[in-house]
């Protein structure tokens, strides 16, 4: 019995990976929870907004890198992450003044709001495809891990180990500043009880003295600034390829609905709740119990209670059931 | 009268859609040997030769069937594609077949199209996987792998290519862990590189494209320390991927359909300076299929499927003259002479039974960051 | 008719109705009164089968309705009213009003494919009835205007105008006069008399206008802090104290300002 | 402009436009965007049923679709020799002891009083039903998947006619949206969307995977047809006679009559839902529909039982979306898992509904028209828009060859762009609900 | 003002309204006599199509309706007039919204004048009854310290005691020399306390006068007042 490595190869395979991406998805999540608490629809073009943004990133760093910038251990693609938000803005902005504000103006129903953000997914992605093509781009530099694996079975002498990427750690610390911030900024400042309230009751809020496309403006800048540092973390990561974000947006958008819509907390625990029942419900055992159970008693099978196939199946199913015992989410989304 | 003459062939490929990638290099190259024989003039008495493209999505059955349709109407001659396995069984029956239509795939490696019902219409210039298997498993076996474990891209490629890795390799003895599937496309791939580090094996065999799933999985592997070799199959080998995943890498082998010979090695270079990567895969297959085409026409005489699709079979086999990619003018100048051709073009051709490749294969290992050819099979 | 034992209803930790028992007779106008806040919509909620109660019952002559769903409740007569109108928004207000009736034929898919002349018949019907009650109402103007573009009172209007759709036993109204013109509100209470008297509909009317309650009701049942304060005349109830404190008041302090 | 006339004028633009294509392309691409476009509408026509006619918010048209598809496999294909034998019983018997499970769990639920008590027995149910569930469906699947796997390896169909797997298909996609239906309904918009989203992957999940039932991602090629075969037609003296007589060659008479005879069908059938649908909608029956998607809960206290009608319209709009599903099928001739993605199969028939005009028929059949031309057509006018805009330049710049390399991603492009400007100008679809 | 909703016809036809400081003034008539609507087209917030709205002499008919909460005007709707989502002391705090004083005194005041909504100032506007959510929506208004006040049937549906007290904050309101503009079914207790009076029929004046002329006049008790 061998409790230690057990656990250390439940960490290196499930833990660890499990909160890098439940944090991935939380932040993208986190802007589409926004767009709908806020603007009040499902925004198909998030997951390519983050590819644009992304993108605007990769081609900064590689300019950087160029100019021999570089931060040291940390990717340089940090660096370039504020313009990329800046450029991101802009994108968003043009894009609310060319396409959304003309049904905002309209009142037209959300689900009218839903099939133009898909046509503006479309063309972000012919614009990120046509820039800077249809491959995989790899940006990260710097310092790849925290500890490898190889050099945690050195400093430890255990059989199993345990890695912990530099991109895991930034996207870690990276989501809970961003949470902590967006609910300060939208509980206690001015401007975000106003994007609150708006959402409410737009006609009131008009009441009230609030500038309606004010706080359109700080909507999608917020939005920006999440979709960008979302799509660049994952980048990092993963890889760059634009094809892989529209892809995204189906896990994000389950984890903003699975936490409740509308709600940032709900976002960041859909996020945790999507991808660890991806990583865990079809999970290989073997290992593990190898380790935890006696000599002579380890499992022979796998010990796998679903194929890897059914992965994606399977973080619907729990969704499903999460949805069945609370209908609006885990905290209480909001419904058009 | 020459002017009056042109050749047209149409190429469907999954320009937009998971292999958007591979797809460029793919038709630059089979537009290649097109204007190679445009140039030449030699062929049927001076005809130019144009393609015409269409999008076949690789997975979308409607827009494919229609984008060929639409290549049929616009009065092509030969239909290279289609790339994935999938769409191309469909534009072969909705399409070609009614049409009478001939199409050669470079890509479509499925075992599945081998029994097809096709007419005599349909060929293709890669081997099918079944083969691959078998040779893969071989590989595995001197160089002394026990056991794997396998994951492959969830279609009809990959689960084909799996089957037939996994039986051929149980066939020698050897042990396999355990077979999972990845999508390709997808965020994430812990859920699947924790499965196959849990059942272990001396080797992880990624049958899958080498930018899609497949790269994601081994980079999650390599991340976590879970293996340092990989084994990799055709769909994985490219330039791209020792490229994204850097020096890690080296050390991993595999095979793709492929020859020895000066053929794969001119028709590099004839990429380079046509400015797009000849090692892309299938752009080598990409370029025989055009050639095949044109070869075939030269040797009917005419550019009607239903009087050229016979002689595909017989300019891609022996007996005759080997030709190399580069040497498309001498080949028709020999048609033309009444003289055999054997075309071995850049994937080393060789069309058997139902009209596919046979299947060589090119040993490949990982070094410095380079694929490196290290042997033939 | 409608007896309500011993109802509570808590949302999270805060008490709506608090134990609130009373006994509505048959062929009575019975007006609930009392504060904002006091329950009397929670209790039509829960009597209505919009809410479920926390515990108690509901009975309606003699039959345990606790806990069945609305359009149950209605097809055995019960029909209510919203405080806040709940207008089919889309719909024509003549529309809003033929949709009432249950059971219509046409309402099943089969009949709409095979049974077109039944239902051309019935249509026929209801639109006469229709435009009777939007003419009752005032609106008949109003009849193919949409529901969600009329105004906030005549959306009340026809609010109450759906519940004279059918042959109910007992209606509840919720504040049907809350936003309605005077003049026609006296109009609204002559009907409900005339429907009470001529077929001997039961009526629970929430109002906060004295003078309404007072044209109409007998018993009046004052409600405070989710129970039952007082029972009785609305005489009665006008002189007790707790209701005075809770519900009445005494009046305007700055009634000297007028004319000022 | 009166409505009438408008809408007369919007179809005979798309006429106008197919007719188009017809003659500058081929009137094989014309045909083909016919029959798509019908089955396309098909589609459109369920979605507009349960959105624009009770505000059902689904977006698991993909998985109605598929299972449409699995019916066209399971009734047209030919039985697989000796596979029923190897593993059907063994499957079966999984198949019912897994429908027992669940029922035994919903008994648990409704008859024992909630606590820890039945949280643990309906665990253990679970567990204990998914093992012996596994246990019996592992060696049947084994057995069956070893049967020739190259080419079956699957239970294969019941051989019977194709067009039966139409209606099959249907009930197929009804019981399915039976099941959903019970479990989510309750659910209201965007959460009721993703659950459906949900299940649709779920559906698509299954038919990838259990290879002994659609031999998953291997595909099931050349199903059956309802219509000739271009060949045998080709091959018929009397066809190429008559052909002949019209100015055709045979090749191209055959396979324009091919698919001519699939537009008879499919039309048919258009029809007929299209008739259903337009007598319902203008019904009592569409009224309370209306009523619902307007206000539940007034629509409740109203005496309409909004869960039944919210069940009923799921269902038959699932099941339309199914006998679409099997339609496809049964014109690509082959059931090809793989191909359904979210975006070809739910999205683009939103987009077709949306774009159409919810709530109103016409508008749906007249969105999946547009939608789909637009869908094969945006190719072409997306190269030609890049040759337009390269015309000027150097012919060797790069810009030019990059330029031109990009024409097909902007396939997706000049969709969205299409997309925008239609709703611009026509905020509410382009023929609104009245 | 003549004016109307989106491109359909006309609903006010040159209807004249005015307030002065101080003064109280308010508006009877059936249902649908565009009441509200002349309100709303005070305030901005549909297309006038003839006419003018002053404030202290300046011509405010093109400002936004932000623009004119910026000015100083306070406007209750009478539909849809509080944040559901909010909790009632966010509700209220939208109100300042524009202010950057310290409103804390103001907000004393308001849960002095509605101490129920103290009570439930944490609380989800969207849960409470009916006359608390109207309590909330007139706080809001007087959260504004507005120059000019409007309220559309601020009374409806409250309680007589609390209908009473609203009463007589409004009056206070007005002795500060602020005007009001107001709505109401009430008519009677209304107009008991009005400086002034407007019955609108059709969208037209039918009859204006002081309150208690109003209230005099036989015709205009039996036609609109419920007699
Ligand atoms: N969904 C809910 N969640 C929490 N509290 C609620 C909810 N609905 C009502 N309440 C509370 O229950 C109490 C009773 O509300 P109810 O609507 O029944 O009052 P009412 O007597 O009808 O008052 P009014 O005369 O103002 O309409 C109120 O204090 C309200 O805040
Ligand atoms: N959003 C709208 N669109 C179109 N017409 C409307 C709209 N709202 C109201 N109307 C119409 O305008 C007229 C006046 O409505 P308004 O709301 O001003 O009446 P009101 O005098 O306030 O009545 P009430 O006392 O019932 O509130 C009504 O006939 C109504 O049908
Ligand atoms: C383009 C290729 C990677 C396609 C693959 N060989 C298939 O058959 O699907
Ligand atoms: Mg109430
Ligand atoms: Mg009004």
């Amino acid at each position: 019995m061998d409790f230690l490595n057990a656990f250390i190869a439940l960490a290196n395979y499930v833990l660890v990976p499990g909160i890098a991406y439940g944090s991935q998805l939380a932040l993208g999540a986190l802007g589409v929870t926004l767009v709908y608490g806020i603007l009040r629809f499902s925004n198909f073009a998030h997951g390519d907004t983050m590819a644009l943004g992304a993108m605007s990133a990769v081609l900064l760093t590689w300019l950087f890198q160029g100019w021999g910038i570089s931060l040291g251990p940390l990717p340089t693609a940090l660096l370039a992450l504020p313009f990329a938000i800046g450029l991101t803005i802009l994108l968003l902005l043009g894009t609310d003044r060319v396409v959304y504000r003309f049904y905002r103006e309209k009142k037209a129903k959300p689900v009218i709001l839903v099939i133009v953000s898909l046509g503006v997914t479309f063309i972000y992605n012919g614009i990120t495809r046509f820039i800077i093509g249809a491959d995989d781009q790899n940006f990260l530099d710097g310092e790849r891990f925290i500890i490898s694996a190889r050099d945690f079975k050195e400093m430890t002498g255990l059989e199993e180990g345990l890695s912990f990427k530099t991109t895991q750690g930034i996207t870690i610390v990276t989501a809970i500043i961003v949470v902590a911030l967006l609910f300060w900024f939208l509980n206690r400042t001015r401007a975000g009880k106003s994007m609150r309230a708006y959402s409410d009751n737009e006609d009131l809020a008009l009441l009230s003295g609030i500038n309606p496309e004010r706080v359109v403006m700080i909507t999608w800048m917020i939005v920006a600034a999440l979709a960008t540092t979302a799509g660049v973390l994952y980048g990092l990561d993963k890889s760059f390829k634009p094809f892989t974000y529209f892809q995204l947006l189906l896990p994000i958008f389950a984890s903003a609905i699975v936490g409740g819509l509308g709600n940032p907390l709900g976002a960041i625990a859909g996020g945790f709740v999507i991808a660890f029942s991806e990583v865990t419900i079809t999970y290989a055992w073997k290992k593990v119990l190898g380790y935890m159970m006696p000599e002579g008693l380890e499992p022979s099978g796998l010990v796998q209670l679903l194929s890897t196939d059914y992965k994606f199946a399977v973080s619907f199913v729990i969704l499903l059931i999460v949805l069945l015992f609370k209908p609006t989410g885990l905290f209480k989304g909001q419904s058009v | 009268d020459a002017h009056a003459k042109e050749v047209k062939l149409g190429i469907v490929f999954g320009f937009t859609g998971p292999i958007e990638s591979l797809t460029g290099p793919m038709s630059a190259g089979a537009e290649m040997a097109m204007k190679e024989v445009s140039d030449s003039g030699l062929l049927l008495d001076g005809a130019t030769v144009t393609s015409a493209r269409a999008d076949s999505g690789c997975i979308d059955n409607g827009l494919a069937v229609s984008g060929a349709e639409r290549l049929i109407a616009e009065g092509i001659n030969g239909l290279i594609g289609a790339d994935c396995s999938g769409v191309t069984g469909a534009v072969l029956q909705n399409v070609a077949i009614p049409n009478g239509m001939v199409m050669i795939s470079p890509s479509a490696t499925s075992p599945g199209l081998t029994t097809m019902e096709d007419n005599g219409l349909f060929f293709r210039t890669s081997p099918s996987d079944a083969r691959e298997g078998e040779v893969m498993a071989e590989i595995l076996q001197e160089r002394g792998v026990e056991s794997i474990a396998l994951t492959y891209t969830n279609n009809d490629y990959g689960k084909g290519l799996a089957d037939a890795i996994e039986s051929s390799f149980k066939a020698i003895g050897g042990e396999v862990t355990i077979v999972a599937a990845h999508e390709d496309g997808k965020a994430d791939y812990s859920a699947e590189v924790g499965a196959l580090a849990s059942a272990g094996g001396d080797l992880l065999v990624v049958a899958g494209y080498l930018d899609q799933g497949g790269a994601g999985i081994i980079k999650s592997a390599l991340d976590a320390g879970a293996w340092d070799t990989f084994g990799l199959p055709g769909g994985m080998i490219g330039e791209n991927l020792p490229k994204n995943i850097g020096p890690d890498l080296n050390g991993s082998y595999g095979q793709i359909a492929g020859s020895e010979g000066p053929g794969i090695e001119t028709f590099t270079k004839m990429a380079d300076e046509g400015g797009f990567d000849g090692t892309s895969p299938y752009t080598p297959e990409s370029y025989d299929a055009a050639a095949l085409f044109l070869l075939a026409m030269q040797a009917a005489g005419s550019m009607d499927p239903a009087e050229y699709k016979d002689k595909i079979l017989e300019v891609a086999n022996a007996p005759g003259t080997e030709i190399y990619p580069g040497e498309l003018a001498k080949a028709l100048e020999l048609i033309k002479n009444g003289e055999d051709i054997d075309y071995v073009g850049a994937s080393s051709v060789e069309l058997i039974g139902p009209g596919e490749s046979a299947g060589t294969y090119r040993m490949i290992e990982i070094r410095d960051g380079k694929n490196e050819t290290i042997g033939f099979k | 008719m409608i007896v309500v034992d011993d109802i509570h209803k808590h949302f999270g930790g805060f008490h709506a109705v608090d134990g609130a028992s009373l006994t509505i007779d048959a062929g009575s106008i019975t007006g609930l009164i009392g504060p904002n806040g006091a329950g009397k919509t929670t209790l039509f909620n829960v009597i209505a089968g919009v809410l479920k109660p926390t515990s108690g019952k509901v009975h309606m002559d003699g039959e345990n309705i606790t806990g069945l769903p609305p359009h149950t409740l209605f097809h055995k007569g019960l029909l209510r009213t919203f405080q806040i109108a709940h207008e089919f928004h889309s719909m024509t207000c003549r529309e809003n009003l033929m949709m009432v009736p249950g059971g219509q034929s046409g309402e099943s898919l089969w009949n709409t494919w095979f049974g077109t002349r039944r239902i051309a018949n019935e249509e026929r019907a209801l639109r006469a009835k229709a435009d009777e009650v939007l003419e009752f109402l005032t609106i008949e103007h109003l009849a193919d205007q949409k529901a969600g573009q009329i105004s906030g009172g005549q959306k009340k209007l026809l609010e109450l105008g759906r519940t004279m759709m059918v042959d109910a036993k007992i209606v509840f109204l919720d504040e049907v006069g809350a936003g309605v013109n005077r003049t026609l509100l006296n109009t609204i209470g002559d009907a409900i008399l005339r429907l009470n008297k001529e077929r001997n509909y039961t009526f629970v009317v929430i109002e906060h206008d004295m003078d309404f309650i007072g044209r109409l009701c007998d018993p009046v049942i004052c409600m405070a802090e989710g129970r039952v304060l007082a029972t009785g005349t609305l005489d009665e109830i006008k002189a007790n104290e707790q209701v005075i404190e809770a519900y009445l008041g005494t009046g305007l302090k700055n009634k000297d300002k007028v004319g000022a | 402009m009166n409505a009438t006339l408008r809408n007369t004028l919007l179809f005979g633009i798309i006429g106008a436009l197919i007719v188009y294509v017809g003659f500058a392309q081929s009137w094989n691409s014309a045909l083909l965007i016919i029959s798509m476009g019908l089955i396309s509408s098909i589609m459109a026509l369920g979605v507009n049923l349960q959105w624009g006619f009770a505000g059902l918010f689904n977006v698991g048209i993909m998985g109605f679709v598929a299972l449409g598809g699995l019916a066209a496999v399971l009734v047209g294909m030919p039985p697989t020799e000796g596979a029923f034998a190897a593993g059907g019983w063994g499957v079966v018997s999984a198949l019912v002891l897994g429908a027992l499970t669940i029922l035994a769990v919903i008994l648990v639920m409704r008859r024992m009083a909630a606590g820890w008590l039945r949280t643990l027995v309906v665990i253990a149910i679970l567990i204990g039903g998914f093992f012996l569930y596994r246990a019996l469906l592992d060696p049947a699947v084994e057995r069956i998947e070893a049967i020739n796997p190259a080419q079956t390896g699957y239970l294969g169909g019941l051989g019977l006619p194709v067009l039966l797997a139409w209606p099959v298909g249907g009930l197929f996609a009804a019981g399915a949206a039976w099941i959903i239906g019970k479990t989510a309904l309750g659910l209201r918009s965007d959460y009721l969307a993703i659950a459906t989203l949900g299940i649709a992957e779920i559906i698509i999940a299954i038919l990838k995977n259990e290879d002994w039932l659609t031999r998953g991602v291997k595909n099931v090629i050349g199903v059956p047809r309802p219509v000739p075969y271009e060949i045998d037609l080709q091959n018929d003296p009397g066809f190429v006679e008559r052909a002949a007589s019209f100015g055709f060659d045979p090749v191209e008479a055959s396979t324009l009559w091919v698919k001519v005879l699939y537009i008879a069908l499919f039309a048919a059938v258009l029809l007929i839902l299209l008739w259903m649908s337009q007598r319902a909608l203008h019904s009592p029956w569409g009224r309370m529909l209306r009523a619902i998607r307007d206000n539940e809960v007034a629509a409740e206290a109203m005496g309409k039982d909004v869960t039944a009608r919210h069940l009923q319209v799921f269902i038959l709009g699932s099941a339309i979306c199914g006998i679409a599903g099997a339609m496809m099928t049964t014109m690509d001739s082959q059931l090809t898992p793989g191909t359904y993605q979210p975006l070809r199969f739910t999205f683009l028939v939103w987009v077709m509904v949306i774009v159409g005009g919810s709530g109103n028929n016409f508008g749906a059949v007249l969105g999946g028209f547009l939608i789909w031309f637009l869908w094969v057509q945006v190719e072409p006018m997306g190269f030609w828009l890049m040759d337009l805009i390269t015309s000027g330049m150097d012919l060797n710049s790069p810009l030019r060859a990059h330029l031109l390399e990009s024409a097909s991603h902007m396939r997706l492009l000049t969709m969205g762009l299409v997309l925008l400007l239609v709703l611009r100008f026509s905020p509410r679809g382009l023929i609104p609900e009245r | 003002m003549t004016a109307g909703y989106g491109n359909g016809p006309d609903i006010l036809h040159d209807c004249t309204i005015a307030v002065d400081r101080g003064e109280i003034a308010v508006i009877v008539g059936p249902n649908g006599a565009g009441k509200s609507t002349g309100m709303k087209a005070v305030f901005g917030m549909l297309d006038m199509r003839k006419g003018h709205v002053r404030l202290d002499g300046e011509d405010i008919t093109d400002l936004s309706p932000q623009a004119r909460v910026a000015k100083g005007m306070g406007f209750v709707p009478q539909t849809s007039n509080i944040f559901t989502s909010m909790t009632v002391e966010e509700n209220l705090e939208m109100g300042a919204f524009i202010r950057t004083d310290d409103f804390r005194d103001t907000m004393a005041q308001v849960y002095d004048l509605f101490p129920i909504l103290k009570e439930k100032r944490r609380q989800a506007a969207g849960e409470l009854s009916g006359g608390q959510r109207q309590q909330v929506a007139v706080g809001r208004a007087l959260m504004t310290q507005p120059k000019v006040l409007m309220l559309d049937e601020p009374t409806a549906g409250v309680s007589p005691i609390v209908m009473d007290e609203l009463f007589d904050r409004i009056i206070e309101v007005a002795r500060t020399g602020i005007p009001i503009l107001m709505v109401e079914q009430n008519a009677r207790q209304a107009l008991e306390i009005a400086d002034k009076g407007y019955v609108l029929v059709q969208g037209a004046n039918a009859y204006t006068g002081t309150g208690k002329e109003l209230l005099a006049d036989p015709e205009v008790r039996k036609s609109f007042l419920g007699g």
